[in-house]
């Protein structure tokens, strides 16, 4: 793109009558409803031709910094390389165009490929079952906790409504505590990472509902005593959810399962590569050990033979009555659920492996290489999982450069800045999370244009101005919340 | 290693400058008593060739039949501009748009697509997508009672023709903060609200009214927009987004408007890939805009004076207000309201109305055509869009079966939702006049080979 | 894109060992090829992995213009929308699987859409006969000037080797007059864009094979006494030749089979709206009148009737005796015939008249507008066609602005340069061709470019190092020329 | 109007700025007599639905056969990459990179891709493309006839496994110049050049051998390049890139080298669409750069001194040498030429030949285990790469039909071409075993159901 170049909103290019004649069929007779029923003004959708919205959306899109285009390390976010040819099967013309409701005979082979993929995720996971409902992380985890409370209920424990979070959970962690009725139970962190395994004890009580962990957590670092973590919890009665957020640090490694936990969600959308499309969609499937098997929301795809071949088939209200129910209109993100599946097939058992191993050297490599060039890391004495902190206190206090600065400054060289400000605990933190899928060269690259910022920062350069060849300057947050502009006004 | 670009001379230069020996080396704060060897359910590596092979076997199992079942996801045409752009990389590969500067792309495009669907369903403002229709429900409930603070009773009615899995999932998604949906009365020759028995003193947080209904009904909006405005209630609306086209937009409904609206944008140009991924999108009266769920982008001005976009009211949202939040939701659909944006686009007012219109035309024709067999008639009188109930005297199931082996979706069996054997049809503007002819026939020569529920 | 971020080479993220793993079938057991047939050598192909690629690639898509994101105003050209789903309907799987040998069995899909473009551009360019086989607009001329000299051969006719063409002609017509063993006569234009007829009287004689025209010629005006030129030519025994790049002009409207003509080549790639893709493919469809049937170029669609129903078959040399042969492997450019087949369905009878007359309008539009702002028009006289020229011959004298100084600047501008240097015999030429599928706005907004761009010249400002904005500054093309690097050394 | 932006607005302001009243006045300058009213054999316009649903239909007719043939045209595996960026708008809908500043991207691709395509067949430089692989042996005849200008015999001799399409598009192409193709004598055992039959005094301009042969064979290209330069002829070399990975490249063939490769590009990532666009490549030693037809891309620096790319040695081609230029040619075939070099650097050296030498195994398998089949042997002795001729004691035709209707496209018959009942057969790394098995059986059941050609 030239960012010289003014972007017109699509509704400027709008002129009464003009359109995209091939995209619509011609008029027919009017309608038969009655007129009350009916609009009686004009929508302000655009008017534009075909040409004019293919130029404008492809014009757009070059505005984007994308894993395509950049290096993206943004932590917690699992910035991948995603396989074309995952998207490319999942729109094969019929899973595309196949009705939700259509029956199952019409269905055999997208439920045959969601049953394995079922299978494939309880054995990463470790987990007895698995349902692939939930549309993101998010509502897995209010899926987790549901079926938390679910639990206990079904025991006629009602008192259990406490939520215990570490500092440094992720904001949906909290959030969905709250969704389900639960209240938040925040614990601090220990100066080397690890949850403050006293104040935990604390914090664990008859009415702990259960903990919700992930582990390498938020901050780059494995829980050591996770152990020991799962005893205090179960024996006080609570369970344990595990925030999937991060499974693409033991993927194949490790399993949440092995580790007591009793329920985990996974965002397909991280681990398993689907796209994030500039905000989704995810798809947050759900594992589940024994004890939370009959609380699984549904639709759950299920098996059984008939005249000797395996028949697919939903199951429902009546195979769970336990269920949670449904969170979705039909099955969750399938076609998000199809690339995950075809993902997983082309890496095969193998493949899952080496995520991790990657994921974990390619951080570890970055981490050691920042350390050495003059970067502070939040948990020196640890070994980094996927992701590692940096922290910018010192370049904040001494050269007035925050890390929202370096942020910006990091877009001028072509790169796309790391998670900021999160986990909050951490001052200005930079999360990143280089992933499996990125070359050395591009991590030395990357190293030498932090060198780069920082040490011109030294040298007084300024940084607040930042960006500067991007299509825009920074961008006036406050006044974006207060002199709210949501929609464009045609005149 | 399929996507790992490292040659083994980087892993050795790498595992060096860290100061181990091995990837194993790595892993050594991990309990070695946790690791695992070998995952036993996953099977080996395919290479694309393979997988593309066997994921075609698989599709064609399943066919491509026509499909005549709406009932909350419907098969339109969607032009090739639109997925051919909503893949590019750049917007397929992006993350949620974090650094604005460099995601004016992702950001100007939700801009355009909150402008569209306000505009179209005559509300002031929307956010960046929800999950889905049914979920945007229970986050319209849930939102509903944030505004309406003051009523206690946690109660949301619900008229007859709400979606019932749209029900469910509220239920199962908001119940936990003790709300309750309940069902307003059924005029049962109708199908809508029976207006003579709605409930006094029920102070609901909110009254929801789906438009065209789940059975293919068109209420009486503007009556129960202001029955629940009377009544201390928000009113929201669920509203199918290519009906908008020519039915009241729910900002019009009654004397006040509706105050949400919520719905399905499956419609607009997301293919219906056997239940998603769709988006649920949600507008609502601009003082309300603090109580939104969801992401929400807005039009401001950079150093120079420059307009750009940016996510704003992020104190509403998990990552800022945390347990406070308006709603747990961070990931969206962004890249489906990526090609709703471009879909409005390509059809416009003028091209949603004429394909609004031939969905109408085309359900009218089959409804009359079906009618026209001996032992089906429609369930309700009144006015449809583009789906009709057709009450039958045979078993359904049996019916569906035999069109199933016809390759024809012949609807959908909702007769555990009305409570007598009923069928959900549907031709939206895919459906050709022979189509429907073929249909016909073979419903026809269907029901002939079914004996009815008395014999 | 961010400009000032240097391109490197695929080459550069080449790596020993490194490739996409997924993309290649595992190594089999060696080959029963004796070792000295078999290479020793390592070709330095780039060794590379799929995340890698795919950003390469992208990025570099970014650096181009093109008609998705820019107007791109290249006369002669026809540089119009390519609508999407012509590309994505002619790669159903069905036709880009098809096997061109496959038997007609298993092709009478593809072959009924052949027949039937066969059938459609009869029809628009009023001939009697068309074949496909011609795979751009060049080999379309050799196809139909090796078609004229086989008539005349055919007759005995030996000594008719000379084509006349125009001085304004495509460089095509004269290269390809001597591919086909003919001299060259060339004849001068008049003043206001005709052929200078006196000229042509002089140069047509015993020896004439033929003329090569397109009408609109390539100075973007209609051929007035095209009528007579024809009289003319076929009076002393030659043919004439319609040089179809300039169809857009008449679609519809003319034919060049009612204008006396012998013999067209269609540029399906401009007229029917198949991409250009950078440079090709394209396809050179030939449509030829009665005289010239028996030569056409082979395999052409035949169809007949098998037991009530249509056959489509390959018309081949048995069929064709006197054909001049084959001209491609297999079938031309077939993926391209589909896609300018399902353009013309999508056009239709009266949209393919609207091209031509959306194409004049606005042609005619800008150049008046271009003119009201001071820009000369090299034929001010005459009604536009879908084209037309302006002469900076003035800007060139006067203010050091030449032609393709203001190019570079318009490029700054975010506007693809008009076609320069473009008929040879206008000095400092723009050839401006603006299409039918581009709107008013963009051509306002065009003409203020150009406005602006005359203005600054005329207050000083100089263009000789023109573009500023682009990935590149302007490049040397003596030293390209001089100093030979046309490909990688990988050290 | 599908494609016009204009809006009746629009349109009369036009009129009005032009100072006509319709648009019909634009053109007056068209004598009234030549003008139509109607075109009558064009339908009238489809939508983008109706049209892709009517194009799915014909598509269906042509389904989807197990593929066997080869014979100049390969069913490779294409990564979804390749297309996906391919086809992205910067790359489909820009022209050939005339204004190189705004061109960089499609310039690079063909240096990269010109580097590539000199490393497979071991010469020094490479065009941009040509049209085909048949077409590019017209230019290269030509262009030997320029390089060997003293020679004047005109005479091209083909190796016997020179592709028999490809020396009809030769002589139709480059016969008006006066080249003739002449066949070297076969050895009918090996299907190769009979060298003890050579031609003597022959004063060729060139001569030409495909490896591996149109007949799957595998010729001595040492010897016969060497007889060549000792006959003052110049060599090219027609090969299949794919087979590059494995077999000697061009550049060192003999003691001196090929002089000019060509072949058929289509195997790097094209699909087979029914014969085209494919491209045809070409790559020469560098003495001859100025021979080339075709567009060259060439790496410069520019104002700043930064390394950029432009055409190059234009002074050969039409536009600037017209009636003098090398070739004819102007648009060649880019896109395909971007498609290929991506499917290169994705398949990479080594990736390649994995594909080989797969394609080898598959093929080897195939001809083993149909020449067990009673009345199939192979045609000739000798290594082959990924095809091989069968003799067969049964007529082709009723095979093929047979095996058609079984969905398998059983190979190619070559009888016309080598003048006994043969059928040429391929199996690229497409195939699994379980395929290569299927068609075994088919073929010998297919074998048996048809009487042999004595009977
Ligand atoms: C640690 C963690 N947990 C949960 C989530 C929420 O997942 P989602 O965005 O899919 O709802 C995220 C994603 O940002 C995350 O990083
Ligand atoms: C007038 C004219 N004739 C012939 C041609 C040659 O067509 P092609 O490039 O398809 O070979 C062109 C294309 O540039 C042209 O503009």
């Amino acid at each position: 793109m030239n960012s010289h170049v003014k972007s017109e909103l699509i509704f400027d290019k709008s002129r009464n009558g003009r359109r995209a004649f091939a995209q619509a069929p011609n008029a027919v007779k009017a309608s038969k409803i009655p007129s009350k029923l009916m609009r009686n003004d004009k929508p302000r959708l655009p008017e534009v031709s075909e040409p004019q919205t293919v130029r404008h959306f492809t014009r757009l899109s070059q505005l984007n910094f994308s894993i395509d285009t950049q290096f993206y390390p943004l932590g917690s976010c699992t910035m991948k390389h995603n396989p074309r040819a995952c998207n490319a099967l999942a729109l094969l013309p019929e899973f595309a165009g196949r009705h939700p409701l259509g029956p199952i005979s019409h269905g055999q082979g997208f439920m045959s490929c969601m049953f394995e993929l079922q299978e494939m995720l309880k054995d990463v996971t470790g987990m007895k079952g698995v349902s692939l409902t939930p549309m993101a992380g998010a509502q897995g985890e209010l899926a987790g906790v549901a079926m938390i409370k679910a639990y206990h209920e079904a025991r006629g424990d009602h008192e259990r409504t406490e939520i215990i979070c570490p500092d440094a959970a992720h904001g949906t962690n909290p959030a969905t505590a709250m969704m389900c009725g639960c209240q938040v139970v925040e614990v601090p962190t220990g100066p080397e990472g690890d949850i403050d395994f006293d104040a935990l004890k604390l914090a664990v009580g008859p009415k702990t509902a259960g903990i919700m962990l992930t582990n390498p957590s938020t901050l780059g670092v494995f829980e050591r005593r996770i152990k020991d973590v799962a005893d205090l919890i179960h024996g006080a009665g609570g369970l344990l959810y595990y925030d999937g957020a991060n499974l693409n640090a033991i993927l194949g490694k490790v399993r949440p399962g092995d580790m007591d936990f009793d329920v985990i969600h996974m965002n397909l959308h991280k681990t398993f590569s689907t796209p994030h499309g500039g905000g989704g969609p995810g798809s947050g499937a759900v594992g589940v050990n024994d004890r939370l098997l009959p609380f699984m929301p549904i639709p759950i795809v299920g098996s059984k033979q008939v005249e000797g071949k395996t028949l697919y088939d939903w199951l429902s209200e009546d195979d769970l009555p336990q269920s949670i129910g449904r969170l979705s209109g039909f099955m969750g993100n399938a076609g998000v659920l199809l690339r995950a599946y075809v993902y997983m097939r082309m890496l095969g058992c193998d493949g899952m492996k080496r995520v991790s191993e990657f994921a974990t050297l390619n951080a570890n490599y970055l981490s050691s290489k920042l350390q050495e060039a003059g970067f502070e890391l939040a948990f020196p004495a640890r070994r980094a999982s996927h992701e590692f902190i940096v922290t910018l206190k010192h370049e904040a206090r001494s050269l007035n450069l925050t890390a929202m600065d370096f942020a910006k400054a990091l877009l001028d060289k072509n790169y796309h800045a790391p998670t900021t400000y999160f986990p909050l605990l951490v001052p200005e933190c930079l999360l990143i999370e280089p992933t499996e899928t990125e070359s050395k060269e591009t991590l030395d690259n990357f190293v030498t244009a932090m060198i780069e910022i920082a040490t011109a920062a030294k040298k007084g350069v300024e940084f607040k101005d930042a960006p500067y060849t991007m299509p825009v300057r920074r961008l006036d947050d406050v006044k974006a919340a207060r002199q709210l502009d949501l929609a464009y006004q045609p005149e | 290693m399929p996507f790992i670009p490292h040659t083994e001379k980087d892993t050795r230069e790498m595992l060096q400058t860290i100061g181990v020996n091995s990837i194993d080396d790595l892993f050594d704060e991990i309990p070695t008593e946790l690791k695992i060897d070998q995952l036993e359910h996953v099977p080996g590596a395919l290479s694309e060739m393979e997988v593309s092979r066997f994921m075609k076997q698989r599709a064609k199992i399943d066919g491509s039949p026509m499909c005549f079942i709406g009932a909350g996801a419907y098969e339109h045409h969607i032009p090739t501009a639109v997925w051919d752009i909503a893949t590019r990389g750049e917007f397929y590969s992006a993350y949620t748009p974090y650094q604005a500067e460099a995601s004016q792309g992702t950001l100007q495009v939700i801009y355009e697509y909150q402008t569209m669907i306000t505009q179209l369903t005559g509300l002031d403002i929307s956010n960046a997508s929800l999950y889905d229709g049914a979920s945007a429900l229970a986050e319209a409930s849930l939102m509903a009672v944030r505004i309406n603070r003051h009523v206690k009773s946690g109660r949301v009615l619900l008229a007859p023709g709400v979606n019932p899995i749209y029900e469910q999932v509220a239920s199962a998604i908001a119940g936990a903060q003790g709300l309750t949906f309940e069902r307003l009365p059924t005029d049962i020759t109708t199908g809508n609200v029976d207006f003579d028995l709605l409930p006094k003193d029920s102070d609901p947080v909110a009254v929801v009214l789906q438009q065209p209904s789940y059975i293919g009904t068109l209420d009486d909006v503007n009556r129960l927009t202001d029955w629940a405005h009377a009544n201390g209630a928000l009113m929201i609306s669920v509203v199918n987004p290519i009906s908008l086209a020519l039915l009241k937009a729910p900002g019009h409904w009654g004397s006040e408007g509706a105050d949400v609206a919520i719905g399905e944008g499956q419609p607009l140009g997301i293919p219906m890939s056997s239940g998603g991924p769709y988006f649920g999108f949600m507008t609502c009266k601009k003082k309300y805009a603090r109580q939104m769920p969801g992401r929400i982008v807005g039009r401001t001005t950079d150093l120079d004076g420059n307009l750009g976009y940016a996510l704003t009211l992020q104190a509403r949202e998990q990552h800022i207000r945390r347990s406070k939040a308006t709603s747990n939701i961070c990931t969206n659909q962004g890249l489906m309201v990526t090609a709703a944006t471009i879909y409005m686009s390509l059809l416009g007012y003028e091209g949603l109305v004429n394909v609004a219109k031939t969905c109408h035309h085309n359900t009218a024709l089959l409804a009359d055509g079906l009618s026209a067999i001996d032992g089906v008639e429609r369930l309700f009188e009144g006015p449809f869009f583009h789906e009709v109930a057709l009450k039958l005297d045979r078993p359904i199931s049996s019916l569906l079966e035999i069109l199933a082996n016809r390759n024809i979706l012949a609807g959908l069996d909702i007769t555990s939702f009305v409570g007598s054997d009923a069928l959900l049809i549907c031709a939206t503007e895919t459906k050709t006049q022979e189509d429907i002819e073929v249909f016909i026939t073979a419903f026809s020569e269907a029901m002939a080979s079914v004996n009815t529920n008395s014999a």
